[in-house]
C-alpha cells in the first residue's frame, strides 16, 4: 500500500500537468480540477508520515544497467524527504487554491496549472529520489518550470530577460553540480545515495572536498547564494502565486535540502563548512540589509528570504543539519503566507508595488493584515511563533559550536528582520494613505481560509521542535548550560523586541520631510537618544544602500549584463571576421596548416 | 597471386554495399525505362534498399575480412554503418512533400544519393587509406551535386565552396598517406602502426598535419571550420541535416582510426594539437552560433561544437571512448534530425522573412501561438541540442564527459561543460523566439506547407526517441558494449 | 644517379605552387587547375618513393589518384558551368549569395 | 649521367611552366602550360620506370586537357587577359615560400632509413604487367570504387548540365509549375 501512496504522491501532479495542457487553449478553467490532484498528493504524502516506520527506498524501474554503469529509477522514504514531501505539497495545494482567484482573470490560466503541476511533479522528484542523477532530473526541472513561470508574462520583455537570467544563473551552477556528481560516481562507482554514503569514508580528503564544493556550487545557484543571487529578486516578475510556491517555499530551498542530504559529506570536509557558514552570515545580513531599504513590495519579501536561506546555510555549515531542516520546514509557511498576503494587497491596489504609496489598508483587508502580521512576527521570531524556535535554535547552534562572532552576527540579522518585516507592515497597513483609494477589498473568503491554515502552521509549526529533532534523527550535540540557554534567549527576544518597538515607533507616522530646522533640532535636542539611534539608522541606511544600489544593483547585476553582453559582442566581431569570401576560407586552411608545421618545426628545434 | 577464386574475395561481406549499388544502378536504369515516375515511387525504392541493407549491415559478424583485407568489418564498422544508414534512410524520407523542389526532378537524385551511402560504408569499413579516400571522395561528389541540384544561386555557392575545400583538404589526406608511405612503405594503417619503430619521428608528425588537416576539415574544426555555415545556408534542410550527420561520423571514425594509435604511441605533439583544437573549436563554435540570425546557420556553428566534444573523446583513448561517442552520435542524430525535420516542414518557396536567409530566427516569433504544436515540438528538440535533462543529448553529454573525468581530464571536462552552457545561451535565444516573442504570422498553416505523412512519421521518430531517451539508452549502450566486444 | 630528395624537393615545390595558385587566382577554373597541380605533385612523389623502394603500392595509389583527379576535374568543371549560366560570370568573388 | 640531365631539365620546365599557370593573365598561357606541365610529369614517370603510369598521364591528360581547352576557350575570350582581380598584395608568396621551406625541411631532413618494401618490383615481368596483377588482385574493391567515383562524376555533370536546371523549380511557386508542365 506504501507503494501505491507514493506513486499517487508522485504521479497526480503530473497527471493534473497533463490534463491541463491538453486544455491549453479551452476556454474551461481546470484551477479546482488541479488543486484536487495536488491535494491528493497531500494527502498521500500525509499517509505515507502517518504509516511511517522505516526508511526505504523503492526502485520504479532500472534506467541503466550497462557493464559497470547501473542505475536505477528509486524513490527512498525517509525523514528528510518525508518532511520535504509534505511541505511542498502542502504549500503547492494552498497556492494552488490561492491561484485559481488570483489568476482568475488570466486567459492563458491552464497553461499556467500546466506549468505549476510540471513544477510540483520535478519537485517531488528531486526530493523524493534516491539517487543523485534523479535529483539532478529534478533540479533541472524545476529550474526549467522556474524559467517559464518566471517568463509566464512574456508580453512584457522585462520579465523574459529576468526568466532568462534566471535560467542561465542556475545552468552556471548546475555546472558545478554536475562536476560533482562525475567526480562522486568516478570515485565510488555509483550515485546511490546509500552506497555513495557508505563509500566516503574511505576516499581522500581532498576529493571529498572537491565533491563538497561542487555540490555547494550546485546549491548556491539554487538557494541564490552570493554572487549568484542577482536572479532571485528579478524572478519576482512571475505571478506572486508562483514566487510563494517557487521562490519561498521549495526550489530556493532545494540547496540546502542538497545539503541536508549529503550532510554525511559535508561532515566530512570541514573546510567547505566554514566557507559555507561565513558566505550564510554574510547573505543573511547582506539581503537584509537590502531589505531594509528597498520599497518594492515583492523584492523586500524576496530579499528577505535569501537573508533566511543565509540563516539555514549558517545551520548547514555548523553541522545543525535537522535545524536547518526544521529552519526550512517553518520558513516554507511563514514566507509563503507573506507572498500570497502580498498578491492580495497588489490585487487590492490595481498591481502597485511602491510601499511608499501604499497605507491604511489595514481597514480594508483586515484578514490579510492579521494573517501578513502574523507571519511578520514568525519571521521576526517574535516568543513562541514557529520562527521563534527554529532561529533561535540556529543562534544557538553557532553560539555553541564556537561561533561567538556568528553568534552576534545572526543576532543583528534577526533584529534587521524584525526592522524590515514590520516596516513593511506599517507602511502597507497602519501608515494613514496619502490617496484615497475607495475599492479595494479583500480576496474572497475560500482564499482567506487557505492562507489562515498557513498562518496557524507560522504560529504552531515551531512548536514540535523536539518530536521534530527525534523523527529526522541527525545526531548534533548542544552543549551550552542551561542558564547561558536562558540569558540567550533573553538576549535575543529583548533584541528583536526593542527593533520592534523602535520601528514601530519610527514608522507609525508618513515620514515627512523636517518643516523647519528650528522645529527638527527642537526635537533633537529633547529625544538625545533618538538623536544617536538616527545618526546610526542614517549611517547604516547608508550602507545598507551602498550595498543594494552599488554592490548588488551596479555591480553584480551589470557584471552579469556586461559579462553575456560581452560574449555577444565577441562573437558579433568574430562574424565580421568570418565573412564568406572563399578566398579566405582558402587562407585559413593554408594558414591553419602552416601553423601546425610551425609546430612541429619548433618542435625539432628545441 | 594466383589464388583468385570467389571464394577468396568472400563476396558475404560485400553483400551490404552490393545491394546499395544494384539499389542505386536500378534507379538508373528505371529512369531510361520509364520517365515520369513519380517522387513517392523512388523514395519507397531508396528506403527499401536501405531498410535491406540496414539488416544486412546487423548481421554481418564482427572479424570478417574480404578482397584480401582491403575491407574489413568490425565492431566500430557495423555501428557507424547503421548510424549512416539510419540517418540516411529518415533523411529520404523527407522527400515526399506536397511542395516541388528542383532535386526531386531527378530520379538520379535518389541514385546519388545511394551512391553516397555505399561512399560512407566503404569509408568506415577499411582500415586502407586509399580505400578510405576512395569512398570519401564518391561520397562527397555526390554530396557536392546533391547540394547543387537544389538550384539556387546560394546552393550553387555553398555546393562551389564546399568543392574547392573539399579537394584541397583531399589532396591534404593524400599528402598524409604519401608521408606514411615513404616512412613504412604501406597503406594500411594497421600495418603501418606495426612497421613504426620510434613514435617521435618528424615524419610521422608531418604526416599527422596533413591528417589534421583534411579531417579538421570534415569535421568542421577550427581553423578549418569556415566552410560549415555557409554550406548549411545554401543547401536544402535535408541536405544540411544529412551533412550534419552521416559525412561526420565516418569522419568520426576516420579520425578514431588514424589518431589512436599515435595518441597510444603518447605522442605529445599530437595530444597538445589535438587539445587546443578541441578547446577553441568549441568556444569560438559556441560564440558564433549565438550571435547568428539563421536557424540554420546557427546549427552549423552549433555543429562544429558537437564535433569537438566528439574529438575530446578520442583524445583520451580509454576502453569507452567508443560507446560514448557512439551514444553521443545517436543521441545527437535524432536532435538534429527532428530540428531539419521541423524547418524543412516550414519551408516555403516565399522569402517573406529575410531578404536572404529561408530560416531566419525571427521567422520562429510566437510560433507557440500560431502553431502550438510545431512549437513545442521544435523547442523540446532545441531543449535536446542545449542538452537539459532528461532529452536525448544530456545522456550524450552526460556519458562523454563522464568519460572524460574518468580518465582525469579534469580541465577539459570543464572547458566541455562550460561549452555546454553557451549551448543553452543559442538554443534559449531560439527558444525565446518561439515561446516568447510577439507572433509575426497569426496563420499556423504558413508553417506547415511542406507536411506530409513522411515527415510527420520522421518527426514522431526523432521525437519519441529525443524523449523517451532514457529508456532506450540502456539498450543502446548494452548493444554497443556486445558489439564492440 | 639522382636522390630520392631530389623528387621530394620537387614534388614540395610542386605542390607549393598548387598552394600558390588557390590564394592568388580569383577565378574559379584557375583554382581547379591548382588542385590539379597539388594531385600531381603528390602523384610524382609516390612515383618516385615506390620506385626507390622497389614497392609497386605507391604507383596503385598514382593510379587511384589520376581516377579521382579526373573525376574532381568533371564535377568541378560542371559546377562552373552552372554558374557561368547563372551569372556569367566565374569570378571567385561572385560567390556573394551567401551572407552571413 | 643522361638521367641527371633529363631530370633536371624535365624539372626545370615543370616548374616554370606551373608558375605560369598560378601567375600569367593570358587564360590560353595557363590552360597550355598546365597540360604540357603534366605531360612533362608523365616524362619523369618514365624515368622512374613506371611506364604505364606515365602513359596513362599522357593519355589521361592529353585527352583531358582537350576539355579544358573547349571550356577555356568558351569562358574567356581568348585574346584578351582574364579578368581577376589578383590580390597585389605579398601574402601569397609569403605563405608559399614558408609553406615550402618549412615542409622541405621537415620532410629532407630526417634521415630516411628506407623502409622493407611490402610488394617488390619484380624486374622480370613489365611494369605493366605487374601493376595490372596489384590492380586486379589486391587493390580489385579499390579499382571498382573508382569505376563508380567515374560513374558518379558522369551521372553528376550530366545532371548538373541537364536542361532542368535552366528553371529552378526551388524558386517557382508551384501553381506557375504546374502551369508550365
Amino acid at each position: 500500500m506504501l507503494h501505491n501512496l507514493i506513486l499517487i504522491a508522485l504521479f497526480s501532479p503530473l497527471l493534473s500537468s497533463i490534463v491541463s495542457a491538453l486544455f491549453i487553449r479551452s476556454p474551461k478553467k481546470l484551477g479546482i480540477f488541479s488543486s484536487i490532484l495536488i491535494g491528493i498528493s497531500f494527502i498521500s504524502s500525509f499517509l505515507l508520515f502517518v504509516f511511517y516506520e522505516n526508511s526505504f527506498s523503492y526502485s520504479l524501474f532500472d534506467w541503466l544497467n550497462v557493464g559497470n554503469f547501473k542505475l536505477s529509477f528509486g524513490v527512498l522514504i525517509d525523514p528528510i524527504s518525508l518532511v520535504m514531501i509534505n511541505t511542498v505539497t502542502l504549500v503547492a495545494l494552498i497556492v494552488h487554491v490561492y491561484s485559481i482567484f488570483y489568476m482568475d482573470e488570466d486567459k492563458s490560466i491552464n497553461r499556467y496549472f500546466s506549468y505549476l503541476g510540471l513544477f510540483v511533479f520535478a519537485m517531488m522528484i528531486l526530493v523524493m529520489s534516491d539517487n543523485f542523477l534523479g535529483l539532478f532530473f529534478g533540479w533541472e526541472g524545476v529550474g526549467l518550470c522556474s524559467w517559464l513561470l518566471i517568463g509566464f508574462w512574456f508580453e512584457n520583455n522585462d520579465n523574459t530577460k529576468a526568466a532568462n537570467e534566471a535560467f542561465i544563473i542556475n545552468r552556471i551552477a548546475d555546472l558545478g553540480m554536475l562536476m560533482g556528481l562525475f567526480y562522486i560516481y568516478w570515485n565510488t562507482g555509483s550515485l546511490q545515495y546509500s552506497e555513495v554514503f557508505a563509500q566516503i569514508p574511505n576516499l581522500s580528503n581532498t576529493t571529498i572536498t572537491l565533491i563538497a564544493m561542487f555540490l555547494f556550487i550546485g546549491a548556491m545557484g539554487k538557494s541564490a547564494q552570493f554572487p549568484l543571487h542577482t536572479w532571485l529578486a528579478k524572478a519576482m516578475a512571475g505571478p506572486t502565486p508562483v514566487s510563494a510556491l517557487i521562490h519561498a517555499a521549495t526550489m530556493v530551498t532545494a540547496g540546502v535540502y542538497l545539503l541536508v542530504r549529503s550532510n554525511e559529506i559535508f561532515a566530512l570536509a570541514p573546510s567547505v563548512n566554514i566557507v559555507i557558514t561565513y558566505l550564510g552570515v554574510f547573505v543573511a545580513l547582506f539581503a537584509a540589509s537590502m531589505a531594509m531599504v528597498s520599497n518594492d513590495l515583492k523584492k523586500i519579501i524576496a530579499y528577505s528570504t535569501l537573508s533566511q536561506l543565509g540563516y539555514m546555510f549558517v545551520a548547514c555549515g555548523v553541522g545543525a543539519y535537522w535545524v536547518a531542516l526544521f529552519h526550512l520546514f517553518t520558513h516554507a509557511f511563514f514566507k509563503s503566507v507573506l507572498f500570497l498576503g502580498a498578491g492580495n494587497i497588489m490585487h487590492a491596489c490595481k498591481n502597485e508595488l511602491n510601499i511608499k504609496k501604499m497605507g491604511g489598508l489595514y481597514k480594508d483587508l483586515k484578514v490579510t493584515a492579521i494573517i501578513m502580521i502574523i507571519a511578520s512576527a514568525s519571521l521576526s521570531g517574535l516568543p513562541f511563533l514557529s520562527g521563534f524556535f527554529s532561529k533561535d535554535k540556529i543562534l544557538e547552534s553557532a553560539f555553541s559550536t564556537g561561533y561567538l562572532d556568528i553568534w552576534i552576527l545572526l543576532l543583528l540579522g534577526a533584529m534587521m528582520t524584525t526592522f524590515y518585516s514590520f516596516r513593511l507592515i506599517l507602511l502597507v497597513f497602519f501608515v494613514p494613505s496619502k490617496e484615497k483609494n475607495s475599492h479595494t477589498h479583500d480576496a474572497p473568503k475560500y482564499v482567506l481560509y487557505a492562507m489562515g491554515i498557513l498562518g496557524v502552521l507560522s504560529i504552531s509549526a515551531g512548536w514540535i521542535i523536539n518530536s521534530f529533532e527525534k523523527f529526522i534523527n541527525i545526531p548534533f550535540e548542544l552543549n551550552i548550560e542551561h542558564s547561558t540557554h536562558y540569558v540567550m534567549i533573553l538576549i535575543t527576544v529583548l533584541a528583536v523586541i526593542i527593533t520592534l518597538v523602535y520601528t514601530i515607533c519610527k514608522y507609525k507616522q508618513p515620514i515627512k520631510e523636517p518643516t523647519s530646522k528650528i522645529n527638527t533640532i527642537l526635537k533633537n535636542e529633547y529625544y538625545i537618544p533618538y538623536l544617536y539611534s538616527n545618526i546610526f539608522v542614517k549611517l547604516y541606511k547608508k550602507i545598507a544602500e551602498f550595498l543594494y544600489e552599488i554592490i548588488d544593483q551596479k555591480i553584480l547585476d551589470k557584471f552579469y549584463e556586461k559579462l553575456a553582453f560581452s560574449v555577444f559582442n565577441f562573437g558579433i566581431v568574430l562574424r565580421k571576421l568570418n565573412t564568406s569570401n572563399l578566398s579566405i576560407m582558402i587562407y585559413f586552411v593554408i594558414v591553419g596548416f602552416l601553423l601546425l608545421l610551425l609546430t612541429n618545426f619548433i618542435r625539432i628545434l628545441l | 597471386m594466383n589464388n583468385l577464386t570467389l571464394e577468396a574475395l568472400n563476396l558475404s561481406v560485400f553483400t551490404p554495399m552490393g545491394v546499395l549499388l544494384i539499389g542505386a544502378l536500378l534507379i538508373l536504369c528505371l529512369d531510361l525505362i520509364q520517365k515520369d515516375l513519380s517522387v513517392n515511387f523512388y523514395t519507397m525504392i531508396t528506403t527499401i534498399f536501405l531498410l535491406v541493407d540496414l539488416v544486412a549491415v546487423l548481421s554481418s559478424n564482427s572479424g570478417d575480412e574480404a578482397f584480401f583485407g582491403l575491407l574489413k568489418v568490425d565492431g566500430v564498422s557495423i555501428i557507424a554503418q547503421s548510424i549512416v544508414i539510419v540517418g540516411a534512410l529518415l533523411f529520404i524520407l523527407l522527400s515526399i512533400i506536397p511542395k516541388k523542389f528542383n532535386e526531386f526532378r531527378f530520379a538520379e537524385y535518389f541514385s546519388l544519393f545511394l551512391f553516397s551511402v555505399v561512399g560512407f560504408q566503404f569509408m568506415v569499413s577499411s582500415t586502407n587509406l586509399i580505400l578510405i579516400l576512395l569512398g570519401l571522395e564518391i561520397a562527397s561528389l555526390c554530396i557536392y551535386i546533391l547540394i547543387a541540384i537544389h538550384n539556387t544561386h546560394k546552393s550553387i555557392e555553398a555546393a562551389i565552396k564546399f568543392f574547392t575545400l573539399g579537394a584541397i583538404s583531399s589532396s591534404f589526406f593524400l599528402l598524409g598517406i604519401f608521408v606514411m608511405y615513404l616512412l613504412t612503405s604501406s597503406i594500411d594503417l594497421v600495418e603501418i602502426t606495426a612497421r613504426i619503430q620510434t613514435s617521435n619521428h618528424t615524419l610521422i608528425i608531418l604526416s599527422l598535419c596533413c591528417f589534421l588537416v583534411s579531417i579538421g576539415f570534415k569535421l568542421s574544426l577550427v581553423p578549418f571550420h569556415r566552410w560549415v555555415a555557409d554550406v548549411y545556408d545554401g543547401s536544402s534542410e535535408i541536405m544540411a541535416g544529412y551533412i550534419s550527420i552521416v559525412p561526420k561520423i565516418a569522419g568520426i571514425v576516420i579520425a578514431y582510426r588514424i589518431f589512436t594509435p599515435f595518441l597510444e604511441m603518447n605522442i605529445e605533439w599530437l595530444y597538445n594539437i589535438l587539445y587546443f583544437i578541441i578547446v577553441s573549436s568549441m568556444l569560438l563554435s559556441n560564440i558564433m552560433a549565438m550571435v547568428q540570425n539563421d536557424v540554420k546557420r546557427m546549427l552549423g556553428y552549433s555543429s562544429i561544437g558537437h564535433s569537438a566534444f566528439i574529438l575530446a573523446a578520442i583524445l583520451i583513448t580509454n576502453e569507452q571512448t567508443l560507446h560514448s561517442i557512439f551514444l553521443y552520435w545517436s543521441m545527437f542524430m535524432f536532435t538534429n534530425m527532428g530540428i531539419f525535420t521541423v524547418l524543412w516542414v516550414s519551408r516555403n518557396k516565399l522569402k517573406k522573412w529575410h531578404k536572404y536567409h529561408d530560416q531566419p530566427h525571427i521567422k520562429f516569433s510566437g510560433l507557440i501561438y500560431s502553431n502550438p504544436f510545431l512549437a513545442i515540438v521544435f523547442s523540446v528538440f532545441m531543449f535536446s541540442l542545449a542538452g537539459i535533462p532528461p532529452f536525448a543529448l544530456f545522456w550524450g553529454k552526460f556519458y562523454l564527459i563522464g568519460t572524460v573525468v574518468n580518465s582525469g581530464e579534469i580541465y577539459l571536462a570543464l572547458t566541455m561543460a562550460v561549452s555546454g552552457i553557451m549551448a543553452v545561451f543559442y538554443s534559449l535565444r531560439l527558444i525565446v523566439y518561439i515561446l516568447l516573442k510577439e507572433p509575426v504570422e497569426l496563420d499556423g498553416q504558413i508553417y506547415i506547407t511542406n507536411v506530409s505523412w513522411y515527415n510527420k512519421f520522421v518527426m514522431a521518430m526523432s521525437a519519441i526517441v529525443v524523449f523517451f531517451s532514457m529508456s532506450i539508452i540502456g539498450g543502446l549502450l548494452g548493444y554497443f558494449y556486445e558489439i564492440l566486444k | 644517379m639522382i636522390g630520392l630528395e631530389h623528387y621530394l624537393i620537387l614534388s614540395v615545390i610542386i605542390f607549393c605552387i598548387g598552394l600558390l595558385g588557390l590564394l592568388r587566382r580569383k577565378n574559379l577554373l584557375m583554382l581547379f587547375f591548382s588542385t590539379e597541380i597539388m594531385l600531381n605533385a603528390i602523384n610524382l612523389a609516390f612515383v618516385s618513393v615506390s620506385s626507390y623502394l622497389g614497392d609497386i603500392t605507391g604507383q596503385t595509389v598514382a593510379f587511384f589518384v589520376i581516377a579521382i583527379a579526373a573525376s574532381e576535374v568533371a564535377i568541378g568543371i560542371a559546377l562552373i558551368l552552372l554558374w557561368f549560366k547563372k551569372t556569367r560570370t566565374i569570378d571567385l568573388d561572385s560567390l556573394k549569395y551567401i551572407k552571413g | 649521367m643522361y638521367e641527371i640531365i633529363a631530370f633536371y631539365l624535365f624539372s626545370s620546365i615543370i616548374l616554370a611552366l606551373f608558375y605560369i599557370v598560378v601567375t600569367t593573365k593570358q587564360p590560353v598561357f595557363a590552360i597550355t602550360a598546365l597540360a604540357s606541365g603534366l605531360i612533362f610529369i608523365g616524362g619523369l614517370f618514365f624515368l622512374l620506370d613506371a611506364e604505364f603510369l606515365g602513359v596513362i598521364q599522357i593519355a589521361v591528360y592529353s585527352g583531358g586537357i582537350m576539355a579544358l581547352y573547349a571550356f577555356g576557350f568558351m569562358f574567356f575570350d581568348a585574346s584578351k587577359d582574364i579578368e581577376e582581380r589578383t590580390s597585389a598584395n605579398k601574402l601569397p608568396f609569403v605563405l608559399f615560400v614558408l609553406v615550402c621551406v618549412i615542409l622541405n625541411f621537415l620532410l629532407i631532413s630526417p634521415k630516411i632509413a628506407l623502409p622493407k618494401p611490402i610488394v617488390e618490383i619484380d624486374t622480370n615481368i613489365t611494369n605493366a604487367h605487374q601493376l595490372g596483377l596489384e590492380l586486379f588482385s589486391k587493390y580489385l574493391l579499390a579499382f571498382e570504387l573508382a569505376a563508380i567515383l567515374l560513374l558518379v562524376a558522369m551521372i553528376g555533370g550530366i545532371m548538373l548540365l541537364s536542361s532542368k536546371m535552366d528553371k529552378s523549380w526551388t524558386t517557382t511557386p508551384d501553381d506557375e509549375i504546374k502551369a508550365d508542365s
